[in-house]
């Protein structure tokens, strides 16, 4: 049995659906338990990840960095690369970005600043991401593994730097100092004052941007076709002329600047300095982001609005419903991905039946 | 009417085994004793801190209660946007007519059980461990080298730290493992500053025999016989005094250091490590104590920027 | 007699494919059965059925004359059936010995079981002549050696009822007459075989009956002796298949290529090429013979830029092949651009991308030639461009978008070469370009490459098969162990001479 | 820094001690792994086995208890990862990370629910695990080297220390010579084959799994009951991960596996002893940079020494009967 007897509508929006509605089940089940009412906690839910609009613009706001950790991982998916390390180069990017805050911030305006820091962190994004996808490359050492060390490495770095350079004197924050208002990325609230006093900003449209260009360069370019080819079967993509090491080389090099550029969100976008273990997970949600979203834009997209709209749905229901902690939204998030991402098919057999008995 | 109250903890959680814990403890004293009652949220990043706070001020807060110093941008940022809220930040510093910024002299408390550990250690090997190398657990380590050196010039401080993310907090495992490393190396007296992960420590002295000493609230009860004593940082007084004082029309902003001056840290003595404080132990703690807050003994805190002594 | 097996009425569909429809013959106990049919016929599917690898949708499976249900493998080895996959079914980096173990262990230890098993696996190969170590691990094994350990395997299980998948596709012609010595030693033992193969000698040399099939169905089964190779083909076809290929007069241009004094060492110094050299020019079909494994694959990976040679050069079009690097990365690219096209011997494994579409397959190797600006591609331009291609060269079925996965592999190979053809080469090197495709095919793909030949193109062709050698060649250069052992014009094509030089026998 | 102050008797004693949690969950995945199914989840499975035998073991004040419940918990998990591999023919890799962010959600809430202790459980007090005293340790304790090795290196530990370093050639000894050992081989390296031998790939895959969540929950168990006495959120720490990095490290060998877990815990051990101390040229290193002690070592030695790692042929991808 194969979905290719279904229709298009029924694989893409269908099977999600019923899949989504499955983990959303499970999940009221666990709040059910939990002592709540799970109809009320999903419309308190739905209500302020969604429609409130400035949860929607919390949630938006989140999205936007899991978009560009999203990508990350995406991208070296595509050529076969299984990068655990963005949350290690979205750390690191954000010291790159700090790094040229502190010492511009000063003296730029906005205009400069905002590429500047976007600079910064796509560099040292790509810098961390640089070691695991050269050792791949030229000395076969297992990139899930060196990526996996490399995280725990950006953690002790990090640490050692931040505690010992970039706290000012006298403060006890483990953060950089807070950089200067021109340091701060245009919010979306200057236009869309319904949106509240949110940090949602416009990386949320450099995050579309991103993902177009993404979408464009993977299925329509020759770098992406050969991306795809190096992802598929090296052997033939070295029959057509891929230089393999440095398309490794050069996709962990994008797939690290990709998971720099997320800091710029979390940082420029809202807090305006750098704080010890900033990135709160956002570089393992973009895997998550990356197998859920199929590598596909539009799927990563979803994914992350998805994700985000969690974090802010879970964390506002857990205000309002104090026996149901936030940690359960952390639990409700695996279930999607399990349900949504590895048993996709689940209901297809059912589905291929239904449209069949219809038919007849 | 009855004042309309907040406690933001921070990513620890307020189950923390540290200040977070000692916050929500302070505020359940306040609830019980005079019936109001308190919203509590846990902010698990800068930037959730900040849609808290504002939420909470929206909701015309009498107080919000920010713990630990993750806070600090947050509660300055919004402080001036709603200068009808008073806000109390503690750990941290906030700039601010409506914030009263309450830190505490961890080095002073941290003394007096570093004079406690020379005191009762055999080897003059002292642990220290520590969750993450940040300056506040610093400050924990340094002041405890002090007490210990002033005590005993040949003590000698082993010192570990857990781990550098968030995990380390939550690795009792490895919280124990470097207890039982330093007990190898011969170290008998451990100061626990890790949170959880110093749950494993405290526990692996009590399996060894060795004594430990416990940070932030009174942890004498989890093993007497192995407890020293513990480190008490008042975080718990500070919620409640500032609830109190909302209630009672006397809050006032303002930066507040609490050393042992202002009981905001001390050792603790009680019935469960009562017969480990032999009387020279108890007599030279409370010389040394009198001590600081005469302003006889001045124990460095790191964070001014001052290298550790010792 | 009882038939030994008997299909009655079987189907089987993928989706809209009908692989088989209403399929039913019997094959006589102790006979050699052939099965013969177009790529896509449906024969492995059948035989797939019979293995219990599918289940079919309808009609049922007799043996003996009992009803049989064969739901899984498991069941069919336990009535007796094995069968030799058209893809090897061996556990890569197992020795032979774990391999004929797997699946008919003895018991939980391995230990108590593998001295017997191998002590009779010994007896097996000096019973049959089969020259297999017990001990090999499989990586480190000719294909013709990988064969002979599957049917060692069908040996020791002693099976009753033997189906083989074309297992001659990717044997020299001494190897697949070894095999077929087993065959009748095995119908002496009254066991029955089935076997389908491409080459209709082969069906002429050893079977008794013979069953053809076309789109599914079973179009007529005879008795070998009562048929003929043409009449065959015109019954698998459609249509009569013309054997010699019009071609034009042998008239060879300028030098293309000059190869001089080639030499290649493995990675523990152990020669691969040595002193290789020849020259080749436009407009000439030059075919390499031999046995496989004797060269002739690096020769080709190393004249495509796939691999560095350690030693000597080559000139194309009187400037040397860029050698002097320290790895083929990218050299494919600029080979490519210089004007050689290659068809790999590997199609799977080099030539395509299975996961994806025929069209975008069609870019392969040519991608940075159909990119416009900012790199991106123009989809409209390839897409005409693909489909001109799967015209031309007859592609089945023409659909641009399928996963070429899921092609048959004769239609595969024609969209490989025709991308290769498409690219206007001067030089195109083709490795096995027929290998386990049906004579209607075959036919196809000669014509192509005479074309091109025609039109003034230098060709370099591997074969292991000699038939195929004759049909294509102006010249023919016989490899062995890594050197060349002799050269022929196509007029002293001589089977036997040929055969001494393939065994290492030097021009004398 | 003199010998002396490298504590070697300590650092071995403590990579024995600390080398069970990821022995546990590396042989579980070399199961997962060579039978061909991909298991990231391993740092799931482990808090969920850590968690339920904490509760369990808890609540019954008996922790042997605590371990049966601990691994159901675990083979359910890793059933579900079976299905999902085996029936549903998903992603395995989602199915792994699932896994693992459904856990730390998961135990938090259910700790917080029975015990309100912020996701931790009480204290288990005597429902630890003892450690064993070998027979004459107290005739030999005071013996220089022999009373070290008898009661420090050889004795003192819990059970379960000396069943991870058993299970090793156990593991071994079924991997490659027994009839189970080579049929999940044969599958993790080509289905295929497998199956046209008759084997059944699904039942082997299946069989792999129940016993990778086995043998994966103790290493839970021996992180809740032996190591630490409770539980408390997230206490994995990465030890999955790293559970994966030996047995990439090991090139899904048993041995091999093996002594990537003892590196790791070698390298945390040396750690704790470098941590502090004056080094000749280099000083005395940061405390944040210590840490990275274990993980720049073994990029290192993967990028020096190890040959390209191999994995199973066919691992990660579904097996479904078609080309
Ligand atoms: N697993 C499958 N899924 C879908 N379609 C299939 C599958 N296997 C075979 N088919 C279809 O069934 C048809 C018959 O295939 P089959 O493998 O039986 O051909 P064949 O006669 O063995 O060809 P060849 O000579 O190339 O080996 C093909 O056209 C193909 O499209
Ligand atoms: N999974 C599949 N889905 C659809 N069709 C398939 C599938 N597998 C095989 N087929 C079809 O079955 C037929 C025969 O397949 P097979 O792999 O035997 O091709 P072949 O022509 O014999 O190629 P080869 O050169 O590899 O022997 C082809 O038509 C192929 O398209
Ligand atoms: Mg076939
Ligand atoms: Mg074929």
């Amino acid at each position: 049995m194969t979905t290719n007897d279904m229709p298009r509508w029924a694989t893409s929006i269908v099977l999600p659906l019923l899949n989504l509605l499955s983990a959303l089940l499970v999940a009221a089940l666990v709040i059910y338990l939990l002592g709540e009412d799970p109809v009320e906690s999903m419309q308190i839910l739905i209500n302020s990840a969604i429609v409130n609009p400035e949860g929607l613009s919390y949630t938006l706001f989140y999205a936007s960095t899991f978009v560009f950790t999203g990508l990350a991982v995406s991208i070296a998916m595509q050529a076969g690369l299984f990068n655990i390390g963005a949350e290690g180069q979205m750390y690191f990017g954000g010291l790159g970005l700090t790094v040229a805050m502190l010492t511009l911030d000063a003296s730029l305006p906005w205009y400069l600043l905002i590429p500047a820091g976007m600079v910064g962190a796509a560099l040292f994004g790509a810098l961390w991401a640089f070691i695991p996808g050269y050792l791949q490359a030229k000395r076969g050492s297992h990139i899930v593994v060196t990526t996996i060390m490399f995280n725990f490495i950006a953690a002790s770095l990090m640490n050692f730097i931040i505690v010992k350079y970039l706290i000012p004197p006298g403060e006890q924050n483990t953060a950089s100092r807070v950089f200067s208002d021109a340091a701060a990325l245009p919010p979306l609230n200057a236009w869309f004052p319904a949106l509240g006093d949110t940090p949602l900003n416009i990386s949320f449209f450099l995050a579309i941007v991103a993902l177009v260009i993404y979408g464009v360069f993977v299925s329509r370019s020759s770098w992406g076709y050969k991306l795809r080819a190096t992802g598929m079967n090296k052997h033939a993509a070295h029959y057509a002329g891929v230089k393999i090491s440095s398309m490794i080389i050069v996709t962990m090099l994008i797939s690290g600047a990709l998971a720099g550029l997320g800091a710029v969100n979390s940082i420029m976008g809202s807090t305006h300095y750098l704080s010890l273990n900033f990135t709160a997970g956002a570089g393992f949600v973009g895997i998550a982001i990356a197998l859920m979203g199929r590598q596909h834009p539009v799927g990563i997209f979803l994914s992350a609005v998805l994700f985000g709209a969690l974090i802010q749905g879970g964390f506002d229901l857990s205000l309002e419903k104090p026996n149901i902690p936030v940690e359960t939204f952390i639990f409700i998030q695996g279930l999607i991905i399990l349900f949504c991402g590895a048993m996709e098919y689940l209901y297809a057999p059912a589905l291929i039946k239904l449209i069949k008995g219809k038919k007849a | 009417a009855a004042p309309k109250l907040a406690i933001v903890y921070d990513a620890g959680g307020k189950f923390d085994k540290s200040f977070n814990q000692s916050a929500f403890e302070g505020a359940s004293r306040f609830k019980k004793e005079t019936n109001i009652n308190f919203i509590e949220v846990q902010a698990s990043s800068d930037t959730q801190a900040e849609q808290v706070l504002r939420g909470l001020a929206r909701k015309k807060m009498d107080l919000i209660a920010s713990i630990g110093f993750a806070q600090t941008q947050a509660v300055q940022k919004v402080a001036k946007e709603f200068p009808n809220v008073r806000f109390v930040l503690i750990d941290g510093v906030a700039q601010g007519a409506n914030v009263n910024s309450i830190t505490f002299k961890e080095e002073e408390g941290s003394y007096l059980v570093g004079v406690a550990a020379a005191m009762a250690s055999k080897s003059k090997k002292l642990g220290f461990i520590g969750g993450i190398d940040i300056p506040l657990i610093r400050t924990f380590a340094c002041g405890y080298a002090q007490g210990a050196k002033a005590t005993d010039k040949k003590a000698e401080i082993v010192q570990n730290m857990v781990g550098t993310t968030a995990a380390a907090w939550n690795d009792p495992a490895k919280g124990g493992e470097l207890a039982r490393s330093q007990f190898e190396r011969g170290v008998d007296v451990v100061f626990a500053v890790a949170g959880g992960s110093g749950m494993g420590t405290l526990q692996m002295a009590k399996e060894k025999g060795k004594l430990a000493i416990g940070v932030d609230s009174n942890q004498n009860h989890l093993y007497p016989g192995t407890m020293l004593t513990s480190m008490v940082k008042r975080v718990d007084n500070a919620v409640y005094d500032s609830f109190t004082q909302v209630k009672n029309g006397t809050w006032k902003a303002g930066i507040t250091a609490k050393g042992l001056k202002e009981g905001g840290v001390d050792w603790a003595l009680d019935a469960n490590n009562r017969k480990l404080i032999t009387p020279e132990i108890e007599k030279k703690v409370l010389g040394a104590r009198k001590d600081i807050i005469d302003g006889k003994t001045k124990v460095i805190d790191i964070r001014s920027g001052a290298a550790c002594p010792v | 007699m009882q038939p030994a097996v008997e299909f009655r009425g079987i189907s089987k569909h993928f989706g809209a494919v009908k692989a088989n429809t209403d399929v039913s013959f019997s094959i006589a106990k102790g006979a050699i059965h052939g099965l013969v049919g177009e790529n896509g016929a449906g024969k492995s599917t059948l035989m797939s059925i019979l293995y219990g690898y599918y289940k079919a949708d309808g009609g049922e499976i007799l043996l003996d004359g009992q009803p049989r249900q064969i739901r899984t493998s498991q069941e069919a080895i336990r009535l007796g059936i094995g069968m030799v996959h058209q893809h090897f079914m061996l556990v890569e980096n197992m020795t032979v010995l774990d391999n004929v173990m797997l699946g008919t262990e003895g018991g939980f230890r391995l230990a108590a079981h593998r001295h017997e098993t191998e002590k009779k696996l010994r007896e097996i190969c000096a019973r049959y002549r089969l020259d297999v170590d017990p001990l090999a691990t499989i990586h480190d094994l000719s294909v013709g050696a990988q064969q002979r350990v599957e049917i060692l395997k069908q040996i020791y299980r002693s099976a009753n009822i033997l189906i083989l998948d074309e297992p001659t596709a990717v044997l020299t012609a001494q190897e697949t007459e070894s095999l077929f010595e087993i065959l009748r030693l095995f119908k002496e033992q009254g066991k029955t075989i089935i076997l389908i193969t491409h080459k209709l000698q082969e069906i002429k040399d050893i079977t008794d009956t013979v069953t053809v099939m076309r789109a599914g169905r079973v179009i007529g089964a005879v008795q070998t002796a009562d048929t003929s190779k043409e009449e065959l083909a015109n019954m698998m076809v459609g249509r009569p298949i013309e054997n010699n290929l019009p071609r034009g007069a042998y008239k060879p241009g300028k030098p293309v290529l000059e190869v001089r004094d080639l030499q290649l060492k493995d990675s523990s110094g152990v020669p691969l090429l040595e002193d290789i050299g020849f020259t080749l020019r436009a407009g000439e079909i030059v075919a390499i013979a031999g046995v496989s494994g004797n060269g002739q694959s690096e020769l080709m990976e190393i004249l495509s830029g796939m691999r560095l040679p350690t030693g000597g050069e080559a000139d194309f079009e009187g400037k040397p092949l860029p050698f002097n690097r320290h790895d083929p990365d990218g050299l494919p690219l600029e080979f490519r651009h210089l004007g050689i096209a290659h068809v790999p011997e590997d199609r799977l494994r080099d030539g395509v991308v299975k996961n994806f579409s025929v069209m975008q397959n069609t870019v392969l190797g040519y991608q940075d030639h159909l990119k416009g600006a900012f790199g991106l591609f123009d989809f409209k331009h390839i897409a005409a461009r693909c489909e001109s291609l799967l015209k031309e060269f007859d592609v089945r079925p023409p659909n641009p978008d399928l996963r070429i996965g899921l092609l048959s592999g004769g239609n595969q190979q024609k969209v490989v070469i025709a991308r290769e053809v498409l690219a206007r080469p001067k030089l195109m090197l083709v490795g096995q370009p027929t290998r386990g495709v049906d004579i209607g095919t075959i036919e196809a793909i000669h014509t192509q490459l005479l074309a091109l030949r025609d039109a003034g193109v230098a060709i370099l062709l591997v074969s292991v098969e000699l038939e195929e050698v004759r049909a294509l060649a102006d010249r023919i250069l016989v490899m062995c162990g890594g050197r060349i052992t002799g050269e022929l014009k196509i007029e002293e094509f001589d089977t036997t001479r040929i055969g001494l030089l393939m065994g290492g026998m030097h021009k004398s | 820094m003199t010998f002396e102050d490298l504590h070697l008797g300590s650092i071995v004693v403590s990579t024995v001690r600390n080398a069970p949690v990821l022995i546990f969950a590396a042989m579980a995945g070399l199961f997962a792994e060579r039978s061909g199914v991909i298991d990231i989840g391993l740092e799931g499975k482990i808090l969920a086995s850590a968690f339920v035998s904490a509760a369990v073991a808890f609540t019954t004040q008996n922790p042997w208890y605590g371990i049966l419940a601990g691994m159901a918990v675990s083979i359910a998990l890793a059933t579900l990862q079976g299905y999902v591999a085996v029936t549903q023919k998903g992603n395995q890799l989602v199915a792994g990370i699932a896994i693992n962010i459904a856990m730390s959600g998961l135990t938090f809430v259910v700790a917080q629910y029975f015990f309100q202790q912020g996701g931790r459980t009480p204290d288990l007090g005597e429902a630890r695990l003892p450690y064993v005293t070998l027979p004459g340790s107290e005739a030999v304790a005071d013996v220089p080297v022999l009373g070290w090795i008898w009661t420090q290196l050889l004795g003192g530990h819990s059970v379960l220390v000396y069943a991870a370093f058993a299970l090793v050639p156990l593991v071994h000894w079924v991997l490659y010579q027994t009839r189970f050992g080579l049929r999940l081989r044969a599958c993790g390296e080509n289905p295929h084959a497998a199956d046209a031998a008759g084997v059944s790939v699904e039942r082997t895959r299946y069989m792999s799994m129940l016993i990778a969540g086995f043998l994966c929950s103790f290493s839970g168990a021996y992180l809740a009951i032996v190591q630490s006495g409770f539980f408390l959120r997230d206490m994995s720490a990465g030890a999955g991960y790293l559970a994966l990095t030996a047995m990439v490290f090991g090139n899904w060998r048993p041995f091999f596996t093996f002594l990537g877990c003892l590196m790791f815990g070698f390298f945390t051990a040396v750690q704790i002893q470098l941590e502090g101390v004056d080094l000749p040229v280099v000083g005395r290193i940061p405390g944040a940079l210590i840490q990275m002690v274990p993980y720049v070592v073994t990029v290192v030695v993967l990028a020096g020494l190890m040959a390209k790692s191999v994995a199973p042929k066919a691992i990660g991808v579904p097996f479904v009967k078609s080309r």
